[in-house]
């Protein structure tokens, strides 16, 4: 996945300082998000809370992806993992959800590592190939172990969290709660990708070799990509059980991988607000698009194609280069 | 950089429809028009859509057109629920499917909150039996088919032993748990176990696998088309013990993909175009005409839930939507009192239903109904 | 043992529809690196097409036939190639491959609204029936895919290295900036390859469709293993394609009878990744250079 | 004096093929060494095993005494061996100011420290001095891959001298750029072999460029060491001229 390498002369590197815009709109967008379902009605609300359980996903995706440049098409496993985890520990053992929500990370986190060490063999294509393998097999457990995971009937009745006793169980108010976590898991990767965790991400994303040559524990940072990555996905998942109040092995199948990694990569794939788009995309869009009635899949897919075609680094690069284009003074061009 | 906030909130907003003023019938139908049950959900909406065209012809209920919309499910719970929710807050009078027993379970809990009758058409047996009393189905479950299977297995078959063969999905794996204690009852030999992928590419291994099992019956339990291509490879491998299964092991689609393979197929049917009631009959003749092909049950089952709801709001005599729910909930609609309910139905108490079923058997590529079973309690 | 066999030869015939599936993954992969995640609707949708053409304009089988490929060599082969491989190609392998994902949606939806949700039969060219082999059964259909498979590789390695379009071909595949440099009309040749593959796929699905029937869902099966098949055998070898294919049959078949039906799709993904982590080229690929 | 780094009969086989086959050296603390040799002579894989990216079939490598063979690049890094590589190494998608971070940060504090640490790792003040040194002040906030391929070099460079190294090879630090950029870089190698007393290795094709600044020669032929001495000695044997004027 190598980066467009642009001939042009030495333009200004905004990218740190679009990454305290970022911040800005993180929130900007929380406060907008926290009042925002008033007067949408329930439908409008979940769809809302869905999206960010899904943009929580995504961030984590594009961290493995966009940052560190690993390929993993398991996403909506670990998405799995960390629901039926969840799921698992507050039906079943009446486990608090703050604790399970803990455990169902580490869970993730450390699986994570596992699915690291592939990556520190093979890269690109191949690790992808391995990670689609893994996500198959995880699927296959949820569905085929009933004993544990309820099996092709899922587990109903989920509960959703309290907050220092007060209840959550209303769409809005869970929504609420849904901001209040997805805004701080976002000012944690904010912080994480200006770190110098962040910059040895992209070193390792952009050239391993070099990064190792200067001192960068490259199979340290691959692992930790992996782990963070998943712990996110993770945390979607613990978020998404008591968010439907049912799972079951469907939303976390190889499809729903690669279309976690669609959402990445036509949002923007390393920006920290690109998740968000593609997710936007992914989720809410085929929502808005249901009064197309039966065409609405093929006009989504249709238009995330010629999104594709027309930008293929996704709605962020296609926003940076307008931007760009603008202070620049011409109007946003073609293609570079 | 504030767009996609911007973006969010316009389109969750233009998810948002205002409510609709109540000069029409509005029946939501949350189906699996994608993914794995779009098949099943196809036929569903389509016979959804006869049912409201019929009723409207004839000046709709209560005076009122019908309605019918369908948002899709894409087999997976979470767009299910969604899909419930914004037809909850579109103020639907009721809320239709989905097939799917994953997709049901995530949005009858909404429907129940909202107390807005769901009729389903899913075969699971769980969903009935956790006191949702808003949730009903238009077919019986496979808890009170799979006994009568057992006992034409062990009385007409006269098997001792039974191949398994079940698509690993929840209308498969639920159809493989409710049989298997039903067979240790009826003191019937599992020789074999064998689940399939919906989707499977091909069935020879699993036909192989039967045929080693070498039990005196065989029982089929998977969708129409894997029916089809299991029917195929078993006849390619020579497997020459009775195939005994459900509807959709006998239905007209297996019977037209199958060929040859199909004949001599036998099983229990809860609901089928060939039926020997007219009202079947005729829908099914209707339903090729305008959809080009044969109905299956789940197209069936689409007609019978809007006439459902037809019947019960006559009987109410208002559009009170949680009415529909309590006049649905323990009565008997009759062919005779509305025609459009195709066979008499009684729904119980947890809105499970009892009727009349048949046994069938494959004779030159035609479904024949042998017997007609009565009602578990008349 | 002649259980075994059965499963065995089980293997082989099912495998040989993975094969054939995968022949087309490798050729435009080593031609322009594309992973096509939509290869499975491409074996999907010409037997639909087929169908809708002759539902469509009411004509004969072999009319509609003509249309539906030709129009699906065209849009497929030619405007796949045009519209969505040229413009995303110099952004990496990523972006393309989501595309193809957007793609396969576009296509499976547009089967199933365009034609039909029911699967639907195909008529096949074949005489029913079938043959004895080791004492196991093989429908003639599946003896023709074998036949079919191990041609359309005899074929592309004897036109890849018999002939001169071939070898031209080639050598666009390998390194397309000498190609330029020796004369070679390397983009003609890479839609070349764009176009086989439509071709490929349309054979495949006339033969395939009979057994597997017409229905808009089959590709992602199809596409699964057929992707698995053509890792295992080597990505960029079209030989690899077959090697991968009948033994992902083989391993499929063995695992459904001595493994558990529940988990037979886990033991071709565990040999994906024992394969990936120990020969990471597959059982017959060339191994890719890596630049430091 | 010990020496900085000792080579120890090492030998690098793929296949049948001995692309390296028993060379032994030292580098003296503060000196410039030079290894040159034709094309295919075993010069980038001698370095690429001295570093860790190659196992040797067989030799040792010491740093300062120590035993470093096949330790990992970033290990042998860490304890103060650094490098540039023959063909542009630059992360184009960061600054130059950011490269440079990148280069010294992992040589501070812990793992977590750099997680909750300063962003800059407290590296601002020596990236803004090393983009002084190399004159690269107009650029320091642009993106390095927009730089000119000279510029590009002069960062690469940089990013090698970011964590005070105790021992920097450099491959072909001359080749691909200018004649005025040449002199620039070979300008500000001398002054930091000279301020710093940084030890430097210097893989180059540039017989001039290598002559000039370099203090001794190593001329490698065919995996083999074939002369060793200063400048003026090398030049003057006879078997480097005949290696040289064969090929």
């Amino acid at each position: 996945m190598s980066a467009p390498a642009t001939a042009s002369a030495a333009r200004p590197a905004s990218r740190s300082r679009l990454r305290d815009g970022a911040l800005l709109a993180l929130v900007l967008g929380a406060a907008i998000l926290w009042f925002a379902p008033a007067g949408m009605g329930r439908y409008g609300t979940y769809v809302l809370s869905l999206w960010l359980v899904m943009s929580i996903a995504v961030m984590g995706l594009n961290l493995t992806l966009g940052y560190a440049g690993q390929t993993s098409l398991a996403q909506a496993a670990f998405m799995g993992l960390g629901a039926y985890a969840t799921a698992i520990l507050t039906t079943t053992y009446g486990v608090n959800w703050y604790a399970a929500f803990a455990l169902s990370g580490l869970l993730t986190f450390c699986i994570g590592i596992l699915l690291g060490f592939p990556a520190l063999r093979v890269r690109t294509h191949y690790l992808a190939f391995v990670t689609l393998a893994f996500s198959t097999l995880i699927w296959l457990l949820l569905r085929n172990e009933q004993w544990l995971t309820g099996g092709v009937f899922g587990i109903a009745n989920i509960r959703r969290p309290g907050f220092f006793g007060l209840r959550l169980d209303g769409a809005l108010a869970f929504h609420r709660f849904l901001v209040a976590v997805t805004f701080i898991l976002a000012l944690a990767l904010w912080w994480l990708v200006r770190s110098p965790w962040g910059r040895a991400f992209m070193a390792l994303r952009e050239n391993p070799v070099r990064a190792a040559s200067l001192g960068v524990d490259t199979r340290a940072y691959t692992l930790l990509a992996f782990a963070i990555g998943s712990a996110y996905g993770g945390f979607a998942g613990a978020l998404y059980a008591p968010l439907v109040e049912f799972i079951d092995p469907s939303p976390f199948s190889l499809s729903q991988s690669l279309f976690l990694l669609l959402m990445v990569v036509a949002g923007g794939s390393g920006y920290l607000l690109g998740p968000f788009i593609g997710a936007l995309l992914g989720v809410v869009l085929p929502e808005w698009l249901r009064f197309a009635g039966s065409l609405y899949l093929i006009i989504f897919a249709s238009i995330v194609l010629i999104l594709l075609i027309i930008c293929p680094q996704g709605v962020s690069g296609l926003a940076e280069r307008g931007w760009q284009a603008l202070r620049r003074g011409r109007p946003a061009g073609g293609a570079p | 950089m504030k767009s996609p906030w911007i973006m969010a909130a316009a389109l969750a907003i233009g998810c948002a429809l205002p409510a609709l003023a109540q000069d029409k019938v509005k029946l939501v139908d949350v189906i699996e028009l994608s993914g794995a049950g779009a098949s099943a959900g196809t036929n569903f909406k389509n016979g959804a859509d006869l049912a409201a065209a019929d009723i409207n012809a004839k000046g709709g209920i209560l005076g009122k057109p019908v309605e019918v919309i369908h948002y899709d499910t894409q087999t997976n719970p979470g767009a299910t629920r969604a899909a419930v929710q914004r037809a909850i807050d579109e103020d639907a009078y009721a809320i239709l499917g989905p097939v799917f027993s994953g997709p049901i379970s995530a949005s009858m809990q909404i429907s129940q909150r909202a107390e807005v009758a769901q009729i389903v058409a899913g075969e699971a047996a769980g969903f009935t039996q956790q006191g949702n009393p808003y949730i009903f189905r238009t077919s019986l479950s496979q808890s009170a088919a799979m006994p009568k299977i057992a006992k034409y297995l062990k009385d007409t078959v006269k098997a001792g032993s039974v191949a398994v063969v079940w698509v690993n999905n929840d209308f498969g794996k639920g159809g493989r748990d409710a049989i298997l204690p039903e067979l240790e009852k009826a003191g019937i030999k599992v020789a074999a176990d064998i689940a399939t992928e919906q989707g499977q590419a091909d069935f020879a291994a699993d036909a192989i696998k039967v045929k080693n099992a070498n039990a005196d019956a065989i029982f089929v339990y998977l969708n129409e088309d894997e029916s089809a291509r299991f029917l195929r490879a078993a006849k390619q491998q020579g497997v020459a013990k009775p195939m005994i299964g459900e509807t959709t092991l006998l239905g007209a689609k297996v019977i037209e993909l199958a060929g040859d393979a199909a004949n001599g197929v036998k099983g229990h049917v809860g609901l089928s175009v060939d039926a020997p009631l007219p009202g079947l009959q005729d829908f099914g003749k209707r339903f090729q005409q305008k959809y080009g092909y044969v109905s299956d049950h789940n197209g069936i089952k689409g007609y019978m839930a809007v006439h459902m709801v037809k019947w019960a709001t006559e009987k109410q005599k208002k559009l009170d939507r949680k009415g529909l729910a309590d006049t649905l909930r323990g009565a008997t609609i009759t062919v005779a009192e509305e025609p459009g309910i195709l066979i008499d139905t009684t729904i119980l108490k947890n809105g499970d239903l009892d009727r009349e079923s048949f046994l069938a058997e494959v004779v030159d590529g035609k479904q024949v109904i042998n017997t007609v079973l009565p009602k578990l309690n008349p | 043992m002649a259980e075994f066999v059965a499963f065995l030869i089980a293997g082989v015939a099912t495998g040989a529809i993975y094969a054939l599936a995968a022949i087309g993954f490798t050729l435009v992969w080593q031609t322009s690196q594309t992973i096509n995640f939509a290869q499975g609707e491409f074996v999907m949708l010409p037997a639909v097409l087929v169908l809708l053409a002759v539902k469509l304009l009411g004509a004969p089988l072999w009319l509609g036939a003509l249309v539906g490929i030709l129009a699906f060599i065209l849009v497929f082969g030619l405007g796949f190639k045009v519209v969505v491989v040229d413009p995303m190609i110099r952004h990496g392998v990523l972006p393309l491959a989501i595309a193809t994902m957007a793609l396969s949606t576009i296509m499976k939806e547009g089967a199933k609204d365009g034609f039909s949700a029911e699967a639907q039969n195909f008529p096949s060219f074949v005489p029913t029936g079938t043959v004895e082999v080791l004492g196991a059964a093989v429908s003639l259909q599946h003896a023709a895919i074998i036949v079919v498979a191990l041609a359309a590789i005899g074929l592309l390695q004897w036109f890849v290295g018999g002939t001169r379009l071939g070898r031209q071909m080639q050598a666009t595949a390998q390194n397309p900036t000498v190609a330029r440099i020796l004369g070679i009309p390397v983009e003609r040749m890479v839609l070349l390859t764009f176009v086989i593959n439509a071709a490929l796929a349309v054979v495949a699905s006339v033969l395939i469709s009979p057994l597997y029937l017409a229905k808009f869902s089959n590709g992602e099966t199809i596409g699964l293993f057929a992707f698995i098949a053509a890792i295992v055998g080597g990505f960029n070898q079209v030989r690899g394609a077959l090697v991968g294919g009948l033994l992902i049959g083989v391993v499929d078949s063995l695992a459904a009878a001595y493994v558990s039906t529940q988990y037979r799709l886990a033991v071709p993904l565990i040999l994906l990744v024992a394969i990936i982590l120990l020969k990471p080229e597959g059982l017959m690929g060339r191994k890719e250079e890596r630049r430091i | 004096m010990s020496p900085v780094l000792e080579v120890h009969e090492l030998h690098k086989a793929f296949g049948g093929i001995k692309a390296v086959n028993g060379v032994s050296f030292s580098v003296r603390e503060g000196e410039i060494l030079g290894i040159i040799g034709p094309n295919g002579c075993g010069k980038s894989t001698l370095f690429n095993c001295i570093l860790g990216q190659l196992e040797p079939t067989q030799g040792t490598v010491k740093l300062d005494g120590r035993d470093v063979t096949n330790l990992r690049p970033s290990a042998l890094n860490r304890l103060g061996v650094s490098r540039t590589f023959q063909l542009l190494q630059v992360f184009p998608e960061l600054s130059v100011r950011e490269n440079l971070i990148l280069a010294g940060q992992e040589h501070q504090g812990s793992m977590l420290g750099r997680l909750f640490g300063a962003r800059d790792a407290g590296l601002s003040g020596k990236a803004a001095q090393m983009i002084g040194f190399f004159k690269l002040g107009h650029l320091a906030d642009a993106k390095a891959g927009g730089l000119s391929y000279g510029q590009q070099k002069l960062l690469d460079a940089a990013m090698a001298f970011m964590a005070g190294p105790r021992l920097v090879l450099l491959d072909e630090p001359a080749g691909g750029v200018n004649l005025t950029m040449l002199g620039d870089l070979k300008e500000r190698l001398r002054a930091i072999n000279a301020e710093q007393g940084a030890t430097f290795v210097v893989i180059e094709h540039n017989m001039d460029f290598v002559m000039s600044l370099c203090s001794r020669v190593i001329v490698l032929a065919e995996g083999r060491m074939l002369a060793e001495g200063t400048p003026a000695e090398v030049r003057a044997n006879p078997a480097v001229i005949e290696a040289y004027l064969g090929h």
